[in-house]
């Protein structure tokens, strides 16, 4: 990689890293669907650092292309997950995963 | 260059910092309006990599709308939230308004 | 009662703090490998840029997006529509519900500002073939006007604006289907514009991806399929 | 298509396909089932007769099948699939008929039916397996057909017996399955053949070969019922009485012999065996097991009881004429496979019809028995003779080759084990015949049934007993018959 | 005639937006599609064995620049499953919603059914033709969706709360897969797995895109330890989607993992890595049949044995991307993948037929069933077979030709657990066959058993039959395996 685009590289990896550890260390669901935005920007970081090649040359615009797809990919994702979060709520009344009750199916 | 180089470091500073603020912030409000303000960080990070289509795109869907849903349904949870939390106060309230019948009666 | 704030709990405990320690060490490894990719790779950008006159579009990133990689972009608005469909088979009820609007400024500003975003999303997919922009970009700014005209609540869904509403959302997926299949049945390969039409298919199909974007954006604010006002 | 390569497969056919009909049948569609079952039977006898033909023509049968590479499903007429062949085919006849006669009244026919005839193509795919790996697959899908037939009544104690049978012959088949595989790495694609195909290979690495031949004997061990892995044969007897007939008479416990024969005879070569000193081991459990099983068998009050455990001693006399290293034991063993599965069907035809006519399921409720049902009793005798070895039923032939063999083995002890488990049979037969025939009836019968007419019972559960009573009594009367069969098996065996 | 290789995944699209927008038509239109789809399969299964290998330039601008196609022994396989499962899952989806009105909540239900279904059919077979990395993400990403929210279908507590788990663990493993395909794009420059191929070498950036993808996958895999997913989700999901999920989606993600350990990732196959997978698998056989024995709910119990089978796919990575070329290893695992799908499918389908005449499935209440859905039962033995692997049948063949290669490399610590797994699996599904078997307690029960539609039943029953039937096609799976093996991997 080029230059400084290592540095922001490196802010990708950390973002990955802290997105992980939210999504795993906090139960309520909102904050996991947090964890995992920040999770997905972190991965769209490295590759945009990588598309880098300087500020006197055009970048590479293929990652660029799979981070746009990426992003609404990330959104449409939210939203499902925002959508099941709602649903839980509304149906056990917490907004974090509950166990499982010893019911029939 | 080392002015650059200053520029970056504390740009990938912010940008981590408002990031783990935003996911550890104790009130969730507090943790989304910090992801919209991390979205649009991140946005001028990429502009700052030449990638002004996908820092545009970011800063309208990733960060705007991720942050209009999110901003929604916390709404609407805690709304919920509410509203079983009067439930319960109404049915503790009911129940302790039964028990005080009965002793009533007993006495 | 089970309530939000009681699971959200943010304090550092002892199982937290090893989670901590577990992504610190994945982070550490990944910047180690991000430390040992190579500098001067030439990758794809190389082959992207002499490639692009052939395009038919000027700006790069729409040229993978729209062309060189357009199959993905496909399965991308299939992804879409998909989101749509899932967020409504589990939702029950809209999440956000359609109300008369209750303060006079906001109404005002949506009656000015929001009848200016289909001319801005527009500009910004004819540009997009050249400079900064496109589909995307603009679907996001329609998607953005129909929040703000949902949260306004300017625009009610009645029983004839919803038979249109799946149709809409589905419109930029066929486009996309049927451009890539006339070409597979036509030229043999899947996707492939003849050059000199290329520019106007692409803006063809963005131009209904737009619209199915923006909807879906939309009603992904909405997050459950539309209905008539309720009194909840 | 020619004869030359599907007459094996149409043989094992012939049960398949009217079971797998079967299963689609209405309880009440009676006739239907008989008829498809008697012509699947008959038709089977025919195949199994042109089959005989052709062998002594010099014609060879094959269906070949390939699975995988180097993995192919073999299906191949030599004599000693065609002795196996014919016994099975000829008792299922038999059986069904005494099967239709049992069972008509009772609830689940169809299936009942199904999985009978399914049992009965596994049995005649492992007679005619040509290779390690049919041989397997007829394994498993007879330990998969038997259960539901163990489990038939769907009791707490069928189920019980049922789940026993599964443990042991999982375990072997799983034990089978490793062995087989290993042999396939280390020797490729073999295929059975008279003298053995491991000549000069086994000597070579004689400890792997021997651990093979154990898994092999522990395998089809299980189900031939050696001691110590026979446990599961008494708990089976919760089966309703055909079953046990055929299939803990013939075709399971035969199986497991006859896999024995096999692996000794066609794969090893009787000769490699001998010269890696596992003989002498299973010369000793084979021993072990018949003494064992008849003295087991003489605790047994419950009938169906004590002819399991005789089943388990007399089925290692297969096995003995095996180990005895020499033609003479050899025949004796082979014999014996017949022998036994004629007599013991009988004894099972006369106890189900015991049960199925009186009630009567104890030995301590027999007294008398052999004037209320005089056929049944004088067929039982001749099974219970035999199995003693009294001249001239057939038992007394295969005991005097088994003797004799064992002589020319220099194994002379064996005689004294051969001795010692006559005395034992009479000790739990003759008291059986005593009570049936020289003791009056002392109390009324449990549960008698009148099926009508002038017979003891029904014509189609006194036929069976009557004729295969007969076949064993002929089978000792003229030995010659089946002996120059037998004796050309041996030969090539012996000569290779 | 390659004209037919992007329709099989257009087709369904097209089949999953029609039924969606004409909700009233939308089981004719997914017949039509599953029907057309089923055709276009076997119309390429006759145009690979004849010309060979496929691979198809979309856009005619050819990988690296374009995405390509790829259709060899391999991902034809696969399609064929899916296709033949599909086909099933179809026809038992129409018995299974009937034909209630959209206005209707069940009705409501179908049509999402249908169009979900239909984008599931399309995910999975853009995601085998698939030869780029990170179009592999898009179709992962497609398919997870689809899977989340048919099982969120049921709408009920235990359902919903199964289905955010399952995509929060789809989410993050799909995450973690394209950091990883960012590492493989940092660090080679190329996303066309034919191109990786040939480029990639022992660096650190592969060796993290290879922990990061292959924990990604294992997760959506559901393997061991990463399984807590699975039961609840395949458990309470509703019958057609439940078999859907443990038949061909926890297959989407292994395969792509397959594909990268044979095609991308095989630098590393001395490594620790790979080794570490096998052990899980290892652990999964274990772990999961022991709780599969425990269960007492005939569903949980199926699912528990997708967990323990799952296992089984895993053992041999390390010899796989060693012995690339050695299509007997490959045609072990991909045949357990086919003798594993339609035993599943069938078992869960059989499952739900149970549900449906018993409106309950502990395992205590299933006493005397085989009296009174024979074809139920016996489907549901049949598919046993297959799990137990018992011959003749796809499962045995599966571990034939897995213990066979454990064998003959001396493995013996493997060949232990393949046939331990076999009798663990023996006693599960004996526990629910000793029940089937069972006299009734209360007959009367059985005479109150609401009726199940004749195409459930036949649909589980064929299922049934093609896993047993698996038994007798190695030799054809293998062969079509050899398809392309080697030379589509060279280059483009």
């Amino acid at each position: 990689m080029i230059g400084s685009a290592v540095l922001y590289a490196l802010g990708g990896v950390a973002l990955f890293g802290m997105g992980l550890y939210a999504l795993l260390a906090y139960p309520n669901l909102l904050r996991k669907i947090l964890g995992m935005n920040v999770m997905g920007t972190g991965a769209f970081t490295i590759l945009i650092a990588a598309a880098y090649r300087g500020s006197d040359a055009a970048p590479d615009p293929v990652p660029h292309a799979l981070v746009i797809t990426g992003i609404v990919v990330s959104v449409c994702a939210t939203g499902l997950a925002l959508s099941l979060a709602v649903r839980i709520q509304a149906v056990t009344g917490a907004a974090y995963l509950t166990p499982d009750e010893e019911d029939a199916p | 260059m080392t002015l650059q180089l200053a520029f970056d470091v504390v740009l990938i500073v912010t940008l981590v910092t408002c990031a783990w603020a935003a996911l550890t912030a104790p009130d969730l409000l507090r943790s989304v309006v910090l992801f919209i303000a991390f979205g649009l960080l991140l946005s001028f990070v990429w502009v700052r990599l030449q990638a002004p289509d996908v820092a545009l795109a970011e800063a309208a869907v990733g960060s705007g709308l991720t942050g209009a849903l999110l901003l929604s349904t916390l709404n609407v949870m805690r709304q919920k939230e509410a509203q079983i939390a009067q439930e319960s106060t109404d049915a503790a309230r009911e129940s302790e308004s039964e028990q005080e019948v009965a002793v009533a009666q007993d006495s | 009662m089970p309530k939000i704030a009681d699971q959200d709990e943010v304090r550092l405990t002892a199982g937290r703090a090893l989670l901590l320690g577990m992504s610190l060490v994945l982070t550490l490894t990944l910047a180690a490998a991000v430390l040992s990719l190579p500098e001067d790779q030439p990758r794809l950008a190389q082959v992207a840029l002499e490639r692009l006159p052939e395009s038919g579009v000027g700006n790069a990133v729409t040229a993978v997006l729209l062309n060189f990689r357009g199959y993905d972009t496909l399965l991308e608005v299939a992804v879409l529509l998909l989101a749509i469909i899932g967020i409504w088979s589990v939702a029950r009820t809209a999440r956000v519900w359609i109300k008369r609007p209750d303060t006079p400024i906001l109404r005002a500003f949506v009656r000015f500002v929001v009848p200016l975003m289909p001319i801005m999303a527009g500009y910004l997919l004819w540009i997009g073939a050249d400079e900064t922009g496109g589909a995307f970009q603009g679907g996001a700014v329609l998607g953005g006007m129909g929040i703000l005209w949902i949260a306004a609540a300017v625009w009610l869904p009645q029983r004839g604006g919803r038979a249109l509403l799946r149709p809409l959302l589905a419109i930029g997926l066929l486009a996309f289907l049927i451009a890539a299949t006339w070409m597979l049945l036509a030229r043999g390969n899947f996707f492939e514009y003849p050059p000199e039409q290329a520019k106007d298919i692409i803006l063809i199909i963005e131009g209904a991806a737009m619209l199915s974007i923006g909807a879906t954006l939309a009603l992904l604010f909405v997050g459950g399929a539309p209905q008539k006002e309720e009194s909840s | 298509m020619t004869w030359e390569n599907s007459l094996p497969l149409l043989i094992v056919l012939t049960s398949l396909i009217p079971g797998a009909i079967i299963f689609f049948l209405r309880e009440a569609a009676h006739g239907v089932r008989t008829v498809l079952n008697l012509v699947g039977a008959f038709s089977k006898l025919v195949l199994i007769a042109i089959m005989i033909g052709g062998l002594q023509a010099g014609v060879t049968y094959e269906t070949r099948l390939p699975l995988l590479p180097n993995f192919d499903l073999v299906l191949r007429s030599d004599s000693l699939s065609v002795l196996f062949v014919i016994l099975s085919a000829s008792l299922w006849l038999v059986t069904t008929i005494y099967a239709i006669g049992y069972l008509e009244e009772s609830p689940n026919r169809s299936r009942f039916f199904g999985f009978f005839s399914l049992c009965v193509s596994a049995t005649m795919g492992i007679a005619l397996a040509g290779n390690l790996i049919t041989l397997l697959i007829f394994y498993e899908f007879l330990t998969i057909c038997t259960y539901p037939l163990v489990v038939h009544r769907g009791t707490e104690k069928a189920l019980r017996g049922g789940r026993t049978y599964l443990v042991y012959t999982l375990i072997g088949g799983v034990l089978l399955l490793v062995a087989v595989i290993w042999l396939h790495a280390v020797v490729g694609a073999v295929e059975f053949m008279d003298g053995g195909v491991l000549n000069g290979v086994a000597q070579s690495q004689p400890a792997l070969f021997s651990l093979l031949y154990v898994m092999f004997v522990a395998a089809f061990g299980v189900k031939a019922a050696l001691v110590p892995l026979h446990g599961w044969l008494p708990r089976a007897m919760v089966a309703p009485a055909p079953v046990s007939a055929l299939l803990h008479a013939v075709a399971v416990v035969k199986a497991g012999a006859f896999g024995i024969v096999r692996i000794t005879y066609d794969l090893y070569g009787i000769a490699v065996a001998n010269q890696l000193g596992v003989l002498t081991p299973l010369l000793l459990i084979t021993c072990l097991t018949i003494v064992v099983g008849s003295l087991f068998a003489i605790f047994q009050d419950d009938l169906k009881k004590r002819l399991a455990y005789s089943t388990v001693s007399q089925v290692s006399y297969i096995i003995l004429g095996v180990a005895l290293f020499g033609p003479i034991g050899s025949i004796g063993g082979l014999l014996h496979l017949v022998h036994q599965g004629v007599m013991k069907i009988t004894l099972f035809f006369g106890a189900g019809n015991l049960a199925e006519t009186l009630g009567i399921h104890k030995v301590s409720e027999m007294d008398g028995v052999g004037r209320r049902m005089p056929l049944t009793m004088a067929a039982f005798t001749v099974g219970a003779l035999g199995m003693i070895g009294v001249p001239p039923t057939a038992g007394f032939i295969s005991k005097w080759y088994l003797g004799s063999g064992a002589l020319a083995a220099n194994e002379s002890w064996v005689i004294g084990v051969l001795v010692l488990s006559s005395l034992l049979n009479a000790a739990y037969f003759l008291p059986i015949l005593y009570r049936a025939w020289f003791k009056e009836q002392q109390a009324p019968w449990p549960e008698e049934h009148d099926f009508g007419g002038r017979l003891e019972t029904h014509w189609t559960l006194l036929m069976p007993p009557v004729v295969t009573g007969l076949f064993a009594l002929l089978l000792g009367i003229v030995p010659y018959i089946l002996r120059s069969l037998v004796e050309v098996i041996i030969l090539k065996e012996y000569i290779g | 005639m390659t004209t037919v290789l992007p329709l099989i995944i257009v087709v369904p699209i097209l089949a999953a937006v029609g039924a969606f927008v004409l909700p009233r038509w939308s089981f004719p239109v997914a017949l039509v599609g599953s029907l057309a789809t089923v055709g276009l399969a076997v119309a390429l299964a006759i145009e690979a064995t004849a010309t060979g290998a496929v691979r198809h330039t979309i856009g005619g601008w050819r990988a690296p620049l374009g995405i390509d196609l790829v259709l060899d022994g391999l991902a034809l396989v696969m399609v064929l499953l899916t296709a033949l499962i599909g086909l099933a899952i179809t026809l038992y989806g129409r018995g299974y919603f009937g034909r209630a009105a959209p206005e209707t909540e069940k009705g409501r239900q179908a049509v999402y059914f249908w169009a979900l279904w239909m984008f599931l059919w399309a995910a999975l077979n853009a995601l085998f033709l698939s030869g780029d990395v990170f179009n592999l993400y898009v179709t992962l990403e497609l398919l997870g969706f689809s899977a989340v929210a048919l099982t969120a279908l049921a709408d009920k507590p235990n359902v919903l709360k199964a289905a955010m788990r399952y995509l929060i663990v789809s989410l993050s493993g799909s995450l973690m897969y394209l950091t990883g395909v960012a590492f493989l794009y940092g660090g080679f420059g190329v996303l066309d797995i034919a191109q990786l191929s040939s480029l990639t070498r022992e660096t650190p950036a592969l060796a993290v895109a290879a922990a990061l993808m292959t924990a990604g996958l294992a997760m959506k895999t559901a393997l061991f330890p990463l399984h807590f997913w699975l039961p609840p989700a395949h458990a309470n999901a509703a019958a057609p989607v439940s078999a859907l999920l443990s038949a061909l989606v926890v297959k989407g993600s292994f395969y792509i993992l397959l594909r990268l350990w044979l095609e991308v990732l095989y630098p590393l196959a001395g490594t620790f890595v790979p080794q570490v997978i096998s052990l899980l698998g290892v652990g999964a056989i274990v772990w999961g049949s022991l709780q599969a024995i425990r269960q007492t709910r005939l569903k949980l119990l199926i699912a528990y044995s997708t967990v323990a089978q799952l296992g089984y796919l895993f053992v041999l990575i390390p010899i796989l991307a060693l012995e690339r070329d050695n299509t007997l290893v490959l045609g072990g695992v991909i045949c357990f993948v086919l003798a594993h799908a339609s035993a599943k499918a069938a078992a869960f389908l059989s499952a739900g037929n149970i549900l449906q005449a018993l409106n309950d499935d502990k395992l205590s209440k299933l006493d005397g069933l085989m009296r009174a859905l024979p074809l139920t039962v016996t489907a549901f033995g049949l598919a046993g077979l297959s799990l137990v692997a018992l011959p003749p049948s796809g499962g045995f063949v599966a571990k034939w030709l897995m213990l066979d290669v454990a064998i003959s490399r001396g493995y013996w610590g493997l060949t232990v657990v393949i046939v331990g797994g076999g009798l663990l699996a023996a006693v599960y599904v004996m526990r629910v066959m000793g029940r089937l078997f069972k006299q009734a307690a209360q007959p009367e029960v059985l005479s109150a058993l609401k009726p199940v539609p004749r195409v459930m039943e036949f649909s589980a029953f064929g299922l049934a039959l093609l896993a047993i039937g698996l038994g007798f096609a190695g030799v054809y799976v293998l062969r079509l395996l050899e398809i392309g093996a080697r030379a589509v991997a060279g280059g483009g």
